[in-house]
């Protein structure tokens, strides 16, 4: 083999080596790397056409870094738990109270006559000043309160761990629960498969239950029979998406249904017979796929949105 | 909001778990039919002992290669070693970890707090080495996975003039510089990642690197030994260790009869001739030159040191962090770009870009040593290469080169000596 | 004849073999080719994620009845995989083909090889090697030299991005998503500069009662720059330490200084180290933890960024929010994250780390560190030294004594305290005793340990509940006390016996700040409760109260008749110690965590941002500077003369001359 | 010839003298871990799905691979991680899938529970179905290396382009961090 051509070879193979390693450095730097071919991508159902917005965000309530759980809003006071504290404050953020609790709430209600704090297992009472009157016996330990609901003289549970709903007396007095189960196939109780479990008593004294692995709201009488549910499934946002949501839910005076998703976060409010009225917060306003923001109205139909990542409240307010 | 930032950068990793806390199960679902959960399986990974095996083995083949070299001056017996840790280390063991990428685990061993090395990986980088104290390279000789595949597609060596050859000898010393500057900085592990036969003892991998491989197969056909002469950054410093081994395979067992045969056997030109008289060079003059590089190396060191120093900017951009810290800064635009991961990942992690370019800027600093101690010790590598060739030994026989030779012993045969 | 037989069929081996070799190259070739193919195919057209069948999703989703489209989808789905599939099966077959076509190759190639080999001519050394050794030694210098131009010009043509990033701040950050939202901070919500703005709009008043900080965000700082409250300065202490001073001079207290000489109740009691115990910053808040340093020619003068009379500044290895203390030469500060809790020792004059003491192996610690908040950390308590011993404790309850040289003398394990931010109460100690106050959850103590040994002296349980304020020592009326404040209790205990001496339930929620005292008066505070100066003694009685400055995490300073309040919301004010006037007042954006300290005639007081704002000890307004550290900071300073020693987030600085 | 000796000797000893301080300086530092063998290993809470160990594994079918942590799992009849977004009609035909390559089985339990498991011969660990559990379920869907097909590199080449650094060594006895058992409370509180 004559020499000139396996120089000529080598130098070839010698600018192939040295081409190949350029290629790979340069290929591998941050702003040159392929992008996902796998993505998962729910973007196109994240647009949200604006019309159908009719909120906008007034105000935000800050708190710095703490661990939020959930929020409520009665007698022109927000009361908010947060991990070992219950704060009251005022609808311009000026804290009144701000109670430590014995261990780390899960979710508060308030009416005119006290507040309603759900813990894992158990709730406790506790007067409007944040002081606590009485924590409630705890009704088994696989209970996770999710929601409660105040009704004059009831209290409503939402037992996420035993997928049940709770009635009490406002002494504390538990005198029923059901699971919304039926004989027939098509009622197979509700259906729960992560903790987010929501509940709610409208203005006229209706008790509205979400069962989240439905995408359904389900209307029963105080003592658990069915009156009538409606249910819609769906990414777009007509509906609802996920294997369990609406995650949070909260009742407007009129009776139609203010709702967050988690997953695809978004804020909607639904007719009480469950057609879409209008967009709170598209999917824009909140940060990635997360949690579900909690939610409390005032009678005057502002929103109160708990955004657990930004750490604050956010207030809605129908635009002008 | 700045507080919280600083909260974000202080646990990063608690606001990771509080995320995901919602997400955790609670009271599994109850069922009515008798239905079992099943457990995620978990394959165990390979054992240490295995690891300890591996050693062992090693140990086992280079006794064995130094007894061949040295004692048994046979070519099969060190042939057949070859094509063993060919198969066990290369094809078997899918050639990691490998004596060359210890390097670089040792390396980051030293400069990382936090980095802890495996015993059986430190022996692999040690034992080769002391072996080379002793009996030369005779890792090289036949232990090697990367020597062993290029070793047995030895075709139609050219021999290159030596000039050249002294000249590419500079490169391995330039690699392992790089390689301990980047492992060292905890940047990456550049002899793994271009590690040309890898791809090829596992038949899988980035086809890049595959292609690599070839193409270095190929040049082995007529340069024996490409990657071991010109690239092996652990070759280089085994050059180094070998050239003081106590023991090291020659040429004919007893006397040199000057025949001439074994001048066509080194497919290395890792022989050396003996000197004749015309080319005897007058001692004045050398020694001049002698003392010239002597003096030449302290400024060449300077030098180095310098402008290793003013280029760590340079060499700091392979680390990734380094890379998109200034990226960010540079274009600030490419946050909007929904397609780029790594910087939506960064944003989306709620680190801050000050707390980025801090990160950066430490790494940057660790370059800053890292390379003006690079460079400096390239000024010193040349300073040495320059003045080893005005170094004058006597030899009157044909004899291996200490430093070159990877006690292949195909030299043996062609030693007519009994 | 036979040898041309042999040469003929030696002839035809070779032709044989040499067939094959090509036989086999040209087959390993063409697989190869095949591969790269094969698998640029798929680099081109993912399979797995083409847009047709992305696009045929869609028009499903469009109309999800029809069942053409499923069955397209299927269809196309199937073949996608199926391509997917066979190329990888097809990959590793073909490579394992490859590999033994290679094989065949290389061992013919041998035989091909060693057949045709013939003994070679000899090399006949044409080469000169003189003329080799020039040519290399030529080639190699030039390659070299190409070399290092080549590093030089590219390190010229590169530009450090970093760097023009610290020149020119956040200039390349994002832009601010612009907001019409009006931001209330209730509960210790911090602003960004933009929300701010719009905040101002709904007037100030108001934000000054949003900005109600919450004792959660800021406890973890506060603990870090919680301290004791200044102190009775000896000096001041009034008709019992003259006569003691008398008796002092008796005694022939050979005690040099202003400061010693006015020291003598102590000495009667008799520590010959107590001068030097106020020489020095022993521990959190200096001597005595009064708030006071008697180190004089403090700076006041300096710029973390431009590195102004930065005399040094060293990176922190572990956080922790406590806060240096000085003896001698020794600077100490305590470290922890959730591997592991240190003590660090450093030369303060040139910064240089002399050595660092794991809390280690100490019986009943917990395996784990128990949940602390990110503001609190494991190593919010400052350590305290004797200048024989330096003593730390952690959220770990893990308590240890160490040498000057960071031999560990004791250690102990005090059990994991309940505490829902972490543990915060910094150590104090005096003569032989190491006073602790241990408020958790489950209950107040207040520890006295012996310092040589780590048994415990004396162990008052006290009816208040958790705190995270730190004791100090003051001497009353002659008897030298532990004054300690907490919900809802401030009290003093016998610094010898631990006995409760008296007590006064005058404050409320959860209590960061430690007390003050000087000329008779116990000052406490803590947002949510109330200021009030406390007459101690057996009917412990509250001379003045104010509520309109409160400070959460800042201790009261007070010397020479004023009492300085820094809040957390960045209202600084001075008050007469006397009659609680309101002397006057400075409002900062970010307030203060770090506690006000007294040194030679002026008062130092660190804001959140980095910005240490020195003041005149005076009844109206001087400021003396802001200089900044450049990085943000919770903790207080310690003193020596000529030095100010300060701990910003990441690093810990020597500031001086 | 002594001279040489002497200077090949000494030398060599110089060199065994350097090894001997690297190695008891590492040794000394606590360094080497003599029973301790490292490998990578995937923290699910920090993986973004990023879909690069699909694609960067330096086997053809990633070492990556889906595992399902079933302790967390809802069992949803619309599971995030099975479906494909928007999807109506709960069947397990392909225009359904979300897996690109059909590594993800569904097996009716009871009413109304379904249980979902990965046929890893099929999964190149795209982590599709991980961010579908993750966004809309329990997120008991997550990426593990396998390691009876990791190569354990001595640099992971996934780590090296890993965006979210989820990819680390870990020590062999914990050579899996499967969410359920790794580190999270078995209950926590809604959000």
């Amino acid at each position: 083999m004559n020499r000139k051509l396996i120089i000529s070879i080598l130098l070839v193979l010698a600018i192939i080596i040295v081409a190949l390693v350029v290629i790979d450095v340069l290929n591998s730097r941050p702003d040159k790397r392929p992008d996902n071919p796998y993505e998962y991508s729910v973007d196109q159902f994240k647009s949200v056409d604006s019309t159908l917005i009719k909120y906008t965000e007034t105000l935000d309530f800050t708190f710095g870094d703490l661990d939020l759980r959930g929020i409520a809003f009665a007698n022109d006071r927000l009361y908010l738990v947060e991990d070992n504290f219950l704060v009251i404050f005022s609808t311009e953020g000026k804290k009144l109270a701000k109670s430590p609790l014995p261990e780390s709430p899960t979710c508060v209600a308030a009416s005119s006559n006290g507040i309603y704090i759900g813990f894992a297992n158990h709730i406790a009472q506790y007067n409007l000043d944040g002081l606590q009157i009485k924590s409630w016996e705890s009704p088994g330990d696989s209970t996770l309160i999710t929601s409660l609901a105040v009704q004059d003289c009831y209290v409503f549970a939402a037992d996420a761990g035993k997928r049940r709903v709770l009635k009490y007396m406002t002494n504390g007095e538990l005198t029923g629960s059901f699971t919304g189960k039926r004989d027939s196939a098509d009622l197979h109780g509700f259906i729960i498969p992560s903790p987010y479990f929501d509940l709610a008593v409208n203005t006229f004294g209706e008790l509205w239950v979400v069962n989240p692995g439905q995408h359904a709201f389900e209307n029963y009488t105080f003592n658990g029979e069915l009156r009538g549910f409606w249910e819609k499934t769906a990414m777009t946002i007509d509906g609802f998406s996920g294997c369990c949501n609406p995650a949070h839910m909260a009742v407007l005076s009129d009776g139609s249904f203010v709702t967050a998703e988690k997953g695809m976060v978004r804020i909607k409010v639904h007719k009480a017979s469950g057609e879409l009225l209008s967009v709170v917060a598209p999917p824009e306003a909140f940060e990635g796929e997360t949690h579900a923001p909690d939610l409390a109205v005032s009678p005057a139909g502002d929103i109160y949105a708990l955004d657990f990542e930004r750490k604050m409240i956010r207030v809605f307010q129908l635009k002008k | 909001m700045k507080w919280l930032k600083i909260i974000l950068f202080l646990l990063p990793l608690t606001l990771a778990f509080h995320n995901l806390d919602a997400q955790q199960r609670f009271p599994k679902p109850e069922f009515h039919t008798h239905y079992t959960q099943p457990t995620p399986t978990t394959p165990e990974p390979r054992g240490v002992g295995m690891e300890f095996f591996d050693v062992l083995v090693l140990l086992v083949v280079l006794s064995l290669t130094s007894w061949f070299a040295i004692r048994k001056r046979s070519r099969n017996g060190i042939l057949l070693l070859t094509v063993f840790s060919a198969i066990y280390f290369g094809f078997y063991r899918n050639g990691c970890i490998c004596t060359v990428g210890s390097i670089q685990n040792v390396a980051l061993a030293l400069a990382d707090p936090k980095y802890v090395i495996s015993l059986y990986a430190l022996l692999f980088f040690l034992l080769p080495l002391i072996f080379s104290l002793f009996f030369g390279r005779v890792f090289c000789g036949a232990a090697c996975p990367l020597g062993a595949i290029q070793d047995l597609l030895i075709f139609n060596p050219i021999t290159i003039p030596a000039w050249l050859r002294k000249t590419l000898g500079f490169i391995p010393y330039l690699y392992l510089g790089l390689a301990v500057l980047y492992a060292a900085t905890g940047t990456e592990f550049i002899i793994c990642r271009y590690d040309p036969f890898i791809g090829i003892y596992r038949m899988n991998g980035p086809h890049l690197m595959i292609y690599l491989g070839i193409a270095f197969l190929l040049m082995g056909l007529f340069i024996a030994r490409p990657y071991c002469r010109f690239f092996c950054p652990y070759g280089a410093i085994l050059n180094v260790f070998s050239r003081f081994s106590r023991r090291h395979l020659s040429v004919f067992p007893t006397k040199c009869i000057q025949c001439k045969l074994c001048t066509t056997s080194c497919p290395f030109e890792a022989i050396d001739f003996p000197d004749e008289e015309k080319s005897k060079p007058d001692t004045k003059t050398n020694s001049r030159k002698f003392i010239l590089y002597l003096a030449l190396i302290p400024v060449l060191m300077l030098a180095g040191a310098w402008i290793g120093s003013k280029s760590h900017v340079f060499l700091s951009k392979a680390h990734p962090d380094v890379y998109l810290a200034e990226l960010l800064i540079s274009h600030p635009e490419l946050k909007t770009d929904s397609k780029n991961i790594d910087i939506q990942t960064f944003l989306a992690s709620g680190k801050s870009l000050e707390t980025l370019v801090a990160e950066a800027q430490v790494i940057r600093d660790k370059f800053k040593t890292g390379s003006w101690i690079l460079g400096a010790f390239l000024g010193l590598v040349i300073g040495l290469m320059a003045m080893n060739q005005v170094i004058f030994r006597r030899r009157e026989d044909y004899q291996a080169n200490k430093g070159n030779c990877y006690s292949c012993a195909r030299c043996l045969d062609y030693c007519p000596v009994e | 004849m036979d040898k041309n037989e042999e040469n003929n069929n030696k002839g035809d081996k070779i032709k044989l073999v040499g067939n094959l070799v090509t036989a086999t190259g040209i087959f390993c070739l063409a697989l190869a080719l095949l591969l790269m193919i094969n698998y640029w195919h798929i680099r081109q057209n993912k399979p797995l994620e083409t847009e047709s069948l992305k696009s045929l999703v869609q028009q499903f989703q469009a109309d999800p009845e029809s069942e053409v489209l499923k069955k397209e989808i299927r269809n196309l789905d199937l073949l996608a995989r199926k391509a997917f599939f066979t190329s990888n099966w097809q990959v590793k077959t073909g490579a394992f083909l490859l590999l033994l076509g290679g094989i065949a190759f290389a061992t013919l190639l041998r035989i091909f090889h060693t057949l045709k080999a013939r003994i070679l001519e000899p090399l006949i050394d044409g080469v000169d090697s003189g003329i080799t050794r020039m040519l290399s030694q030529r080639w190699i210098l030039i390659t070299g030299g190409v070399m290092l131009g080549l590093a030089l010009t590219s390190s010229f043509l590169t530009t450090d991005y970093l760097k023009f990033y610290e020149d020119t701040g956040n200039v390349v950050q994002a832009p601010p998503p612009e907001s019409t939202v009006k931001v209330a901070a209730v509960d210790g919500g911090q602003q960004t500069e933009d929300k701010k703005t719009a905040d101002e709009k709904t007037g100030d008043k108001k934000t000054v009662d949003e900005k109600t900080v919450d004792e959660k965000t800021v406890d973890g700082s506060q603990i870090g720059t919680e301290a004791p409250g200044s102190a009775v300065i000896p000096t001041k202490v009034g008709t019992p330490s003259l006569t003691a001073n008398a008796s002092a001079e008796k005694a022939g207290g050979n005690l040099g200084t202003e400061v010693t000489k006015s020291v003598v109740i102590p000495t009667k009691v008799g520590t010959p180290s107590l001068t030097a115990e106020f020489k020095n910053h022993p521990s959190f808040r200096g001597p005595w933890g009064q708030g006071t340093s008697y180190s004089t020619g403090i700076p006041v003068d300096w710029d973390g960024p431009s590195g102004r009379n930065i005399k040094w500044n060293v990176e922190l290895s572990k956080k922790g929010y406590n806060s240096p203390v000085l003896w001698n030469n020794l600077l100490f500060v305590a470290g922890a994250d959730n591997i592991s809790r240190v003590v660090y020792c450093y030369n303060r004059l040139d910064g240089k780390l002399l050595w660092e003491q794991e809390a280690k192996d100490i019986p009943g610690s917990p395996p784990a560190a128990p949940k602390v908040t990110a503001d609190t950390g494991l190593a919010a308590p400052s350590v305290a030294t004797d200048g024989k011993l330096v003593y730390a404790i952690f959220a770990t309850g893990d308590l240890l004594a160490l040498d000057m040289d960071g031999k560990r003398i004791w250690a102990k394990n005090l059990g994991v305290p309940d505490n829902h931010y972490g543990h915060s109460s910094s150590l104090i100690c005096h003569k032989d005793k190491l006073i602790i106050q241990f408020d958790t959850n489950k209950g107040g103590r207040l520890l006295a340990l012996n310092n040589a040994t780590g048994e415990t002296s004396w162990d008052t349980p006290r009816k208040s509940k958790i705190s995270w304020s730190s004791p100090m020592l003051a001497e009353i009326d002659g008897k030298l006390q532990v004054i300690t404040t907490s919900s809802p209790t401030v009290a003093g205990y016998d610094f010898e016996t631990g006995a409760q001496i008296w007590a006064l339930d005058c404050l409320s929620g959860e209590v960061g700040p430690s007390a003050a005292y000087a000329d008779g008066l116990v000052y406490a505070a803590n947002e949510y409760a109330t200021l009030v100066a406390i007459k101690p003694g057996p009917t412990p009685t509250a001379v003045w109260k104010s509520d309109e400055y409160l400070p959460e995490a800042a201790s009261p300073a007070v010397s020479d008749g004023l009492l300085f309040i820094a809040t957390s919301y960045g209202m600084f004010a001075c008050y007469d110690a006397k009659t609680g006037q309101k002397q006057w007042e400075k409002e900062y954006g970010q307030g203060f965590y770090g506690s006000p300290m007294i040194a030679d005639g002026k008062v130092y007081v660190m804001e959140r941002n980095g910005a240490m704002h020195i003041f005149k000890v005076d009844r109206k307004l001087t400021s003396l500077g802001d200089p900044a550290l450049g990085e943000k900071s919770v903790v207080t300073p310690a003193f020596a003369d000529g030095m100010i020693y300060l701990k910003g987030e990441k690093y810990l600085y020597g500031i001086g001359k | 010839m002594d001279r040489k000796k002497f200077i090949n000797n000494s030398g060599r000893l110089v060199l065994l003298g350097g090894l001997a301080y690297l190695t008891g300086s590492i040794i000394y530092q606590r360094k080497v871990s003599a029973s301790g063998k490292y490998v990578w290993q995937i923290d699910p809470f920090k993986c973004t799905q990023c879909g690069r160990c699909a694609t960067e594994c330096v086997r053809d079918l990633s070492a990556v691979k889906c595992v399902h942590a079933y302790s967390l799992c809802g069992y949803c009849d619309l599971c995030g991680g099975y479906f494909k977004p928007n999807t109506h009609k709960l069947n397990t035909g392909a225009e359904s899938q979300l897996c690109p390559t059909g590594a993800l089985n569904r097996k009716f339990v009871e009413e109304p529970f379904f249980q979902y498991t990965i046929d890893e011969k099929l999964c190149n660990g795209c982590a599709k179905c991980v961010k579908g559990c993750g966004s809309f379920g329990n997120g008991s869907l997550h990426l593990q290396i396998r390691h009876d097909l990791c190569q354990n590199c001595n640099e992971c080449s996934i780590s090296r382009m890993c965006p979210s650094n989820a990819i680390s060594r870990v020590p062999i006895e914990t050579a899996y961090l499967i969410k359920g058992d790794f580190k999270k409370p078995a209950v926590s509180t809604p959000k």
